[in-house]
């Protein structure tokens, strides 16, 4: 595939889920295992494209738009399909297909009540181009449409296959994102009038970049800024997170802390930054300091938990905590750091679920007390990947979690767009406050670990037979295992993907 | 003859129409507030044409009143037959009877 | 005088198919009545057709009290699809419930006679006779369900509130002329100028003439006869007041607000901004205690005439006065075309569940997945195009909406969005409520599966077809900026 | 000449492939996998041994850097993985290697029979590649992730055995008061690169950073406050006082582990990176002030808690955290060479006493000296060797830790010599902890190896490859000590081993002393002892204009002071003796010093009423939120700040999340569902009232448009 | 003020005391009776404005017409009820929002009209309305037919006994409101549902 014609590869890829969801829901409802593989294949098709699509990218380019697709499509208000791919796109596009796929084949075997694969696959395949299409879309209306579009098959997954307050946490989730992406929208017009050039390309309003007064700037940042905070989520528009997570199956906390957080700081990164600097600038210390409470008092939060899903999702507004971090340096080390802590969350957290999930299935209780300890004994293969991944999550060097932490950090020192001179020392503050995170996060990991993992199993669950680690589970998790391993030594992966692409983006910022 | 004087009892009648269509009980006597409001209402529009525009060739004023007391006769007989209606259903009149929806 | 019959064709194709209803219904016996039906689709469909032919022309008949340009050629279509919809979800639901089916569909028709004469008419008494042209059939449709008590309570607080309005906007156009000396709308309009356009009495009575508008879109304070007659109303009566009658007072309240009473765009606008607001908002909060579907859509219903109202909050007078108006009229046409799909869809649902059933609560959709995957995929897709989610048309009506007051930003443009934008979230909020029940609640045990007629699910799928087409490739019916045509004329 | 320091990539790199074999294929082996560690770590321990040759005879070195780009960073930064061999490199190569693989041969017996035998030897393995990986890094950022990966395993060898609860209170105190050290060493890190911006692109790379703090292209702020937040990790990971307290906890590990910990690794990753950094220690008089008073703070008090312990490994891991604080004095006072002397002569013989210990441990089943008893008979090769530690801890003349501890308080009194208090500050704390030690390792000797056996079970004498590590590193423990020996003045020696350019004579400390102006050489050049050599170079000595350079050279002491140090070692035998000499007293006189002793048996006592009225009650109630009850002052405290954590946590997330944030949503919620509950009243059902509302609300609004104009 | 003014304020004090009455009358009939006046006074006012065939069309529609249909109407729905209930509840309501309108009205009529000069009162012939209505007026009057046939046959449609289609009278029925269904009804009627299926059914199921 020649990466400068096959604009046709990525449009392949962002579709063939969505007709696969239209394929599943003609198959009869009784073929409930030909479903299930079917699910598998499409999207393992999808993941071999996109496999495809990743091994023919010209990487030397990877700054520039690739797989281009441009033809116009609202002509009325001058919207136009418009896909392309560059190297930010990429790993977070991989990264939806593969986290996709292991979700199908881990609904091979795992789907909690009440069952309807047809159904829960379709959605799920829904869901994948909404999520895909976002990493791709370079037409502000078009992201806006698939942006949007994740909400309601999420909704419903929640909501059908959730735990017992899954009705409470399926609508907080729809209302509160949705409340965050119509002023958004908002935003967006504000900016398609105000540069006046009839596009909503990402790409060109980012090349005119800075348009407008301070003031437009400022409040055309809110809206935005709304949309995409809450998504991430910031502090202090989390709340809906822990309920969703709580409350979603497996495979929805799966997808909803691999890819749909990511979407929130994609769209920082993509269009609120390059687009409106003058505002990003004046927001910049405000997303700052939200990031470190977050990271802070995501941690806090999580030593406070009882429930181990609840406490993994609290743990999720600390690590988008040092992603907003990276990305309030507002330099192209920031961005690297918040992307790749984006990349590494997604298979770190979306690792945690899947265990947490399969912990459910085996003890058919989430409650740590309950549990009590004696995890490793009972299970050990399954004990030692929990500590692996919970150490993974908590920061360690040589281990994904580490690089975007850091780096996220090693750029808030020295943060770009002139807010060195003036904001110095919040800086240097909030670098040291998103430290002492990092001890909390390392606090209250170990401590799930030691009463989860270590010790004697009580008595309850000494003569209970627990399955440990189980064949599908292997093959759903081990791609993550290792990719956890691989980006966190060979960080080069995702930074050197996105390298270009991130250097481009600064050049946006005029910083 | 000051156009204000016939323009101020239209008013009257129009108001007092109003006060009957809030204030009775009866459904017939409703419809009678109702058409003491559109006759206030030809009175104004008599008063204009023949006062303040009586060369308009199209006679608007008076045509717009012919065109009220049609649509009055429509309605009334409208009115009337829901109102009938109503009484077999329930052998009542009465507006305030009708709450059988609400909130 | 010549009379352009061209240019009323549509209206009188549909006179005659209501008068040859009426006939046929003499002539049929029995169950043969119902076929009525498909003699009105018919003439509707003539109708269409002679309508379509109209697109782009602009013609000026009856003096210059008719005129047929593609802003009213738009509406006409938008009443006679939606009329073919009604018919549609009308066949069964009007024959087993033994109502007078020939008269049934001649009121059906006339009222729409009514309809179509509306966004053509550019005379105060024209508009009037058109107003009650489509409300007096109305009030007895309303009350058809004769042996019910909801019904005839509904047709009678129709009625009463419907004359009272009325009555309010003759008194007001009597005034408008009184200091006009002329109905013609845009001799109004050369009439209001300089120093007249501040004459208390003259803005006061441009304010009793949208009364008239204002009551048959529903909008706050004029709103309180919707809930309780779409409730009682047979459904696709009420399914007919929500959307035909409603766009209708919207091209009606269109017509004369730009044509007439622009030179005071200044003062009306913003006052029905504040209507806009207070429409949205008391519809929505109402309709979250809504138990009942009928009335929840029928307080949805209220709250998305107060998002249609949006637009004509932005308008105004002055210089950017022809782009921010045009905006706006484009945005109220688009809205009015995305709630007319979205919302006969949803009351085609209801009337699918109720009439089988009798059961309305919201409650009784519980497990409506199970028993019809397509009346609650349909149910699915409507509500959350009326919410406003991606890839239904709703969200480009709202975007419409956004988009129009992002033209020319204001503080007050502001505020409206960011009252849109709240209103939008608490909608969602009793829409999924009823998504959620269709889909996640367990149906009661021993319900039989729904199994609608061709028609009903004919309709059902061809409107949520459209929903969705429409949510991915709105351009198909957001190209038409010949629609301002009355902004220019204004 | 360099040949093989090409090749130290090796040594770091086999530990590590050991570790990944053995977590592949161990368990099928027929020594479950400790032939692959033991192979691994006697390659590499040989190729240490190669390079330390080559820079030591050569030396001074020019440093050799290897390294290869590895990962941008974005903004042009890359992160470089590589090699920095100099003198200090092979220094702790040679340390850690050595250390390392005895340990491995050592637990081949040791751990037999233990379950999880197998992946104690790959966690070896991982320990030994993670400081390793640290040791020879080029840039700061290689450090933090080795020094990082260093507290994982610790983490993992510490709760071994996880299945009792102390044990993993101790692994999880011992990774979190690091982690809470690796905040001052990240942030640090950080900011001495934010520093480099501009000048480089490889912002952490060490030599640079050295030079350009030695260059004056850092700010002050930046040196100070880099160092200082720096200092932090190494107070944590180097066990100063007051974040010592994971260090006795940590030998819930299996004994092995407490050596490799406390002798060779992770403990001198503080120190280590103390000397990497010491030309930008060396530019800032209060870092070095700093550095000085914590390690003296430690030396002292440390060592007192050692006194009245009943548990050898206690004993062992309180007289680590003392000679620590010797080291990070050294620094303190510009002893760089004495430092690292001390720290490589300490890591030969704690290792001995640990492996030591280990061994009389495995003979009587307890670890408390009050068990132990007449052992000397029963084990001959384990009394010799732990005889000959014991000694070099104590600083016992021509053994080791003499030589090396006496660098320490000579740098202390040059330093003093050159004006500065804390000179003189370590030199006298330092002489009167010696003191102490010599104290403590009589008691612990006359108690176990003196008297009566009081063990239950009938002592016997460890196997050979026990043994075999333990006279190893007893011949290292005497024979390291002559590598700094006034005896060779001329020869290469530790210090020119350690030299390196920066670290040449001509380098100067950028400030003077209080006393500089007085100061002249002659008044810091003492005459030289033992080997009369004729005015031997100071280790740190006033230059022309007063200020002190950094100077290596040949050792200085002399001869009253030798004098005190000996009189000192014998009292405190002598007085051991007296006490414990024949045997278990019925009272230890160490705990019947009235309040003093109640002041080391509650450490310090300070805590007594905190641990009484807070701790307990606590503790107890919320068992696992006290993760750190242990009962010293600054556990206390630090039990303090994980309850105050714990109570903040919760109160955050019940109050601030689930009733603030949350609530403020639902407050929303709710408000709307209240007037929607308001709001609907108005549709009573009432036509009439609808028409007055109608009305009403229609003259409202005719007002409204009236008066608009 | 001219003889012309006098009698208008005559035929209009007239006539406004009959409209006071017909909304307060507490006798049916006699509201109903007023009423009557109210309109002959108001063909009295059209007289004095020179609308001569208004007037006509007033006496011949109005009172002969309208009037009687009311009294009918009266007549025929003659509830059981006494005479103190013709008012409801809502007379305060009415007597203020009443008052208001008319305080307004009144303000802002005289506000636009109160100074404009005494004219002297000329009508159209009644040929110019013949003219006008099928000259300028002729599409509204001819809507307005099919509205007055649609209000016929509504009316008719509403009014007429019932025969249906089915030719028998209809049990007055009951849509089930969710708000005033108790869990137990539904039950019932859910059994009901599932156990017989009406003529209604069938024909559904051949449809399907």
């Amino acid at each position: 595939m020649d990466p400068n014609t096959a604009g046709w590869a990525l449009v392949v890829a962002l579709f063939l889920p969505l007709v696969g969801a239209g394929a599943l829901t003609l198959m009869p409802s009784s073929m409930d295992r030909e479903i299930r593989r079917a699910g598998v294949a499409i999207t393992a098709v999808g993941f071999a494209l996109v496999v495809a699509i990743t091994a023919s990218f010209d990487y030397s380019r990877a700054g520039e738009l690739q797989f281009t697709t441009d033809v116009p499509w609202i002509t009325a208000i001058d919207a136009r399909f418009s896909l392309g791919m560059d190297g930010i796109s990429l790993p977070l596009f991989f990264l939806t297909s593969l986290l996709t796929l292991l979700c199908a084949i881990y609904t091979t075997k795992h789907l909690p009540s009440p069952g309807k694969p047809k159904a829960f696959l379709s959605l799920m395949l829904l869901l994948q181009t909404g999520m895909a299409g976002t990493f791709v879309a370079f037409d502000l209306i078009l992201f806006f449409i698939f942006f949007e579009l994740t909400l309601v098959p999420m909704f419903f997954m929640i909501g059908m296959w959730g735990g017992p307050r899954r009705d409470y946490a399926s609508v907080k989730f729809f209302l509160y994102t949705l409340f965050g992406s119509v002023f958004m929208l908002v935003a967006f017009l504000a900016i398609y009038f105000q540069a006046g050039a009839n596009t909503w390309s990402i790409m060109e309003l980012s090349t005119m970049a800075p348009f407008g007064s301070t003031t437009f700037q400022t409040w055309a940042f809110l809206g935005v800024f709304l949309g995409f905070a809450i998504k991430v989520p910031v502090w202090p528009f989390h709340t809906w997170l822990p309920d969703a997570h709580t409350e979603a199956p497996t495979v929805g906390s799966v997808l909803l802390a691999g890819v749909l957080l990511k979407m929130g700081t994609y769209g920082f990164i993509r269009i609120a930054l390059p687009i409106l600097p003058d505002g990003a600038a004046r927001f910049a210390p405000m997303i700052g300091v939200l990031a470190v409470i977050g990271i802070v008092y995501g941690a806090l939060c999580c030593l406070a938990q009882t429930d181990v899903k609840r406490l993994i999702a609290f743990s999720s507004v600390g690590h988008m905590g040092f992603v907003m971090l990276g990305i309030a340096a507002m330099n192209e080390a920031g961005i690297q750091a918040a992307l790749f802590g984006n990349i590494a969350h997604g298979i770190i957290t979306g690792m945690l679920f899947f265990l947490a999930g399969s912990m459910h299935e085996r003890y058919h209780t989430r409650e740590i007390a309950v549990i009590g300890g004696g995890m490793l004994k009972k299970m050990p293969v399954y004990g030692v990947l929990f500590t692996y991944v919970a150490i993974a999550s908590l920061g360690l060097p040589g281990l994904a979690g580490f690089w975007g932490e850091f780096a996220a950090m090693w750029a808030a020192i020295s943060p770009g767009l002139g807010l060195a001179d003036s904001y110095g020392g919040l800086y240097l503050g909030l670098v040291v406050f998103a430290a002492i995170g990092t001890v909390l996060t390392a606090g209250y990991f170990l401590w799930l670990i030691q009463r989860v993992n270590l010790g004697e199993p009580p008595e309850r669950w000494a003569d209970e037979p627990l399955a440990d680690v189980q064949a599908i589970e292997w093959v759903s998790w081990l791609p993550l295992l290792a990719l956890i391993l691989a980006l966190g030594i060979f960080p080069r992966l995702v930074f050197g993907v996105q390298d270009a692409a991130v250097t481009n983006l600064v050049g946006f910022l005029g910083g | 003859m000051s156009p204000i004087g016939p323009l101020v009892l239209a008013a009257f009648l129009f108001s007092a129409g109003v006060y009957g269509v809030i204030a009775r009980r009866n459904a017939v006597l409703v419809l009678i507030s109702v058409e003491l409001m559109l006759n206030a209402v030809n009175i104004n529009l008599v008063t204009f044409q023949n006062l303040l525009f009586p060369g308009d060739p199209a006679v608007t004023g008076q045509m717009f009143a012919l065109f009220i007391i049609g649509v009055a006769a429509a309605e009334v007989g409208v009115g009337l037959a829901i109102v009938f209606n109503m009484f077999r259903n329930r052998a009542s009149v009465d507006v305030d009877d009708a709450d059988l929806m609400r909130w | 005088m010549q009379i352009d019959f061209i240019a009323i064709l549509p209206e009188i194709i549909l006179t005659v198919t209501a008068l040859l209803v009426l006939a046929a219904d003499l002539a049929l016996r029995g169950d043969a009545k119902q076929f009525v039906n498909p003699l009105a689709a018919l003439g509707t469909v003539g109708a269409i057709v002679a309508t379509v032919t109209l697109w782009g022309s602009e013609r000026v008949t009856f003096g210059t009290m008719y005129v047929v340009d593609d802003f009213a050629v738009l509406f006409k279509l938008l009443f006679l699809g939606t009329l073919l919809a009604i018919l549609g979800i009308s066949w069964r639901y009007v024959a087993e419930n033994r109502f007078f089916q020939g008269e049934y569909y001649f009121l059906l028709l006339t009222s729409f006679i009514g309809m179509l004469l509306m966004p053509s008419s550019r005379d105060l008494i024209m508009l009037f006779i058109a107003l009650e042209t489509v409300s007096v059939p109305a009030f007895v449709m309303v009350g058809m369900r004769k042996r019910d008590l909801y019904s005839s309570e509904s047709a009678l607080k129709f009625f009463l509130l419907g004359v009272l309005s009325a009555a309010l906007m003759l008194f007001g156009m009597s005034m408008v002329y009184g200091f006009t000396g002329t109905t013609d709308l845009v001799g109004i309009a050369a009439a209001i100028s300089g120093e007249t356009a501040s004459v208390p009495l003259l803005l006061g009575s441009v304010m009793l003439v949208l009364v008239g508008f204002g009551f048959k879109i529903s909008a706050v304070p004029f709103h309180f006869w919707a809930p309780d007659t779409y409730s009682g109303a047979p459904i696709p009566v009420a399914a007919m007041l929500a959307v035909a009658s409603k766009a209708a007072g919207f091209a009606g309240l269109a017509v004369v607000a730009f044509i007439a009473f622009e030179p005071v765009a200044d003062v009306w606008g913003p006052i029905l901004g504040v209507l806009a607001v207070l429409t949205m908002s008391v519809g929505n909060l109402i309709a979250l205690q809504q138990r009942d579907l009928i009335r929840l859509l029928a307080y949805s219903s209220v709250a998305q005439a107060g998002y249609i109202l949006i637009p004509f909050g932005l308008a105004r007078t002055g210089p950017e006065a022809a782009v921010v108006n045009a905006a706006a009229i484009e945005a109220v046409v688009f809205y009015l075309i995305a709630y007319a799909v979205m919302n006969v869809g949803a009351f085609g649902v209801a009337i699918a569940v109720e009439r089988r059933t009798g059961l309305r609560s919201i409650a009784d959709y519980a497990g409506l997945s199970a028993r019809s995957p397509l009346l609650a995929m349909g149910m699915t897709v409507f509500l959350l195009s009326l919410g406003g989610a991606p890839l239904t048309v709703g969200l480009w009506a709202k975007f419409a909406i956004i988009e129009a007051i992002a033209v020319d930003i204001t503080l007050f443009g502001i505020v409206l969005a960011a009252f849109l934008v709240v209103n939008s979230v608490i909608a969602f909020f009793y829409y999924l409520k009823v998504v959620r029940t269709v889909w996640m609640d367990e149906a009661p045990a021993g319900l039989p599966k729904l199994q609608p007629g061709f028609n009903l699910s004919a309709v059902v799928v061809v409107l949520m077809v459209g929903t969705l087409v429409l949510g991915v490739l709105p351009g198909l019916v957001t190209d038409f900026s010949s629609v301002i045509s009355i902004v220019a004329a204004g | 000449m360099d040949a093989l320091l090409e090749y130290a990539w090796v040594v770091v790199a086999l530990p590590l492939l050991s570790a990944v074999l053995i977590t592949a294929v161990g368990k099928q082996l027929p020594g479950k996998g400790s032939e692959i560690g033991i192979a691994a770590l006697g390659i590499s321990w040989l190729l240490a041994i190669g390079i330390a040759w080559e820079t030591f005879v050569n030396s001074p070195i020019e440093p050799l850097e290897r390294a290869v780009d590895w990962s941008p960073l974005g903004g042009g930064f890359v992160f470089e993985l590589g090699i920095l061999v100099d003198g200090l490199t092979a220094v702790m190569l040679l340390l850690v290697t050595t250390v390392s693989f005895m340990v491995h041969i050592y637990s081949r017996e040791y751990m037999k029979g233990e379950p999880r035998y197998t992946y104690f030897f790959a966690m070896l393995g991982l320990f030994t590649f993670s400081m390793l990986l640290l040791v020879v890094a080029n840039n700061l950022l290689q450090a933090v992730i080795g020094w990082e990966l260093v507290g994982l395993c610790s983490y993992l060898l510490i709760g071994f055995y996880w299945e009792g609860k102390s044990n993993q209170d101790a692994a999880n105190k011992a990774f979190l008061t690091t982690k809470f050290g690796d905040v001052g060493l990240i942030v640090g890190v950080i900011v001495l690169s934010a520093g480099m911006f501009g000048l480089t692109d490889t912002p952490f790379n060490i030599i640079e950073i050295n030079e350009a703090a030695f260059a004056g292209q850092l700010s002050t702020t930046t040196i100070v406050l880099g160092m200082l937040l720096i200092f932090l990790g190494c107070i944590s990971k180097s066990g100063q006082m007051p974040l010592h307290v994971w260090l006795p906890d940590a030998m819930a590990g299996p004994t092995p582990v407490s050596a490799l910990i406390h002798a060779a690794t992770m403990v001198t990753a503080g120190i280590f990176l103390l000397a990497r950094l010491f030309p930008v220690v060396a530019q800032s008089q209060a870092v070095m002030a700093t550095i000085a008073i914590v390690g003296v703070i430690t030396l002292f008090f440390g060592g007192l808690l050692a006194l009245v312990q009943d548990d050898l490994k206690k004993i062992l891991a309180y007289s680590t955290i003392s000679q620590l604080g010797y080291m990070v004095a050294a620094i303190g006072v510009g002893g760089y060479a004495a430092s690292i002397f001390h720290l490589f002569t300490h890591g030969f013989f704690k290792a001995l006493l640990f492996l030591g210990a280990g061994s009389l441990i495995h003979a009587v089943h307890s670890n408390n000296i009050s068990d132990m008893g007449g052992m000397a008979r029963a084990m001959p090769h384990t009394f010799w060797t732990f005889i000959v530690g014991s000694l070099a801890l104590a600083g016992f003349p021509l053994t080791a830790g003499f030589f090396s501890k006496e660098e320490v308080l000579a740098a202390g009194d040059i330093w003093a010599g050159a004006g500065f208090f804390t000179g003189s500050l370590v030199f006298w704390v330092g002489l009167a902890a010696s003191f102490v030690t010599t104290f403590y390792m009589a008691r612990a000797v006359f108690l176990i190896f003196a008297g009566e056996s009081r063990s239950h079970h009938p002592p016997h004498e460890s196997g050979k490859l026990m043994v075999g590590p333990l006279m190893l590193l007893a011949v290292l423990s005497i024979a390291s000590g002559y590598l700094l020996t006034p005896m060779s003045p001329e020869a290469p020696n530790f210090e020119t081993w350690l030299a390196t350019p920066i670290l040449d004579e001509e380098a100067t400390f950028p400030f003077t002393g209080d006393g500089a102006t007085e100061a002249s050489p002659g008044t810091v050049t003492g005459d030289g002892v033992l080997a009369g050599a004729a005015s031997p170079a100071p280790l740190a000595a006033a230059g022309e204009d007063g200020a002190v350079s950094i100077l290596h050279g040949v050792p200085y002491w002399n001869l009253t002071k030798l004098a005190m140090v000996l009189v000192l070692f014998f009292s405190a035998l002598f007085l051991a003796w007296r006490f414990y000499g024949k045997g278990l007293p019925e009272r230890d006189p160490t705990l019947q010093m009235g309040g003093f002793s109640r002041a080391l048996v509650n450490k310090y006592g300070f805590d007594d009423a905190g641990y009484r009225y807070i701790v307990v009650p606590v503790r107890d109630k919320l068992s696992a939120a006290a993760t750190y009850s242990s009962n010293v002052l600054i556990d206390g405290v630090v039990a303090g700040v994980g309850r105050a954590t714990k109570h903040a946590a919760v109160a955050t997330y019940r109050v601030v999340d689930q009733q603030v944030i949350d609530g403020g949503i639902h407050g929303a919620a709710f408000s709307a569902a209240w007037w929607s509950e308001k709001l609907k009243r108005i549709q009573s059902g009432d036509v009439q009232k609808y028409a007055g509302v109608l009305v009403a609300g229609t003259i409202l609004l005719v007002l409204a448009f009236a008066a608009a104009r | 003020m001219t003889g012309h003014d006098v009698v208008f304020v005559v035929v209009g004090l007239l006539t406004a005391g009959a409209a006071v009455l017909t909304v307060t009358s507490k006798n049916l009939m006699h509201a109903a009776l007023f009423f009557a006046v109210t309109l002959g006074g108001i063909a009295g006012v059209f007289l004095t404005l020179a609308a001569d065939f208004l007037a006509l069309v007033q006496i011949v529609v109005y009172v002969g017409a309208v009037a009687v249909l009311f009294m009918f109407g009266l007549m025929l729905t003659r509830a059981p009820i006494g005479r103190e209930a013709l008012d409801g509840k809502n007379r305060g309501l009415a007597m203020v929002v009443a008052g208001g309108l008319f305080v307004v009205l009144t303000t802002l009529l005289i506000g636009a009209f109160g100074d404009l000069p005494t004219v002297e009162v000329t009508g159209p012939r009644i040929d110019d309305l013949g003219i006008a209505i099928f000259a300028d007026w002729v599409l509204p009057f001819e809507v307005l037919s099919m509205l007055l046939l649609a209000a016929l046959i509504g009316a008719i449609v509403l009014a007429r006994r019932e025969s249906g289609e089915s030719g028998e009278e209809l049990t007055v029925t009951r849509i089930q409101m969710a708000e005033d269904r108790d869990p137990d009804a539904l039950e019932g009627e859910q059994a009901a549902l599932t156990g017989g299926s009406g003529g209604t059914g069938d024909a559904e199921e051949e449809h399907a």
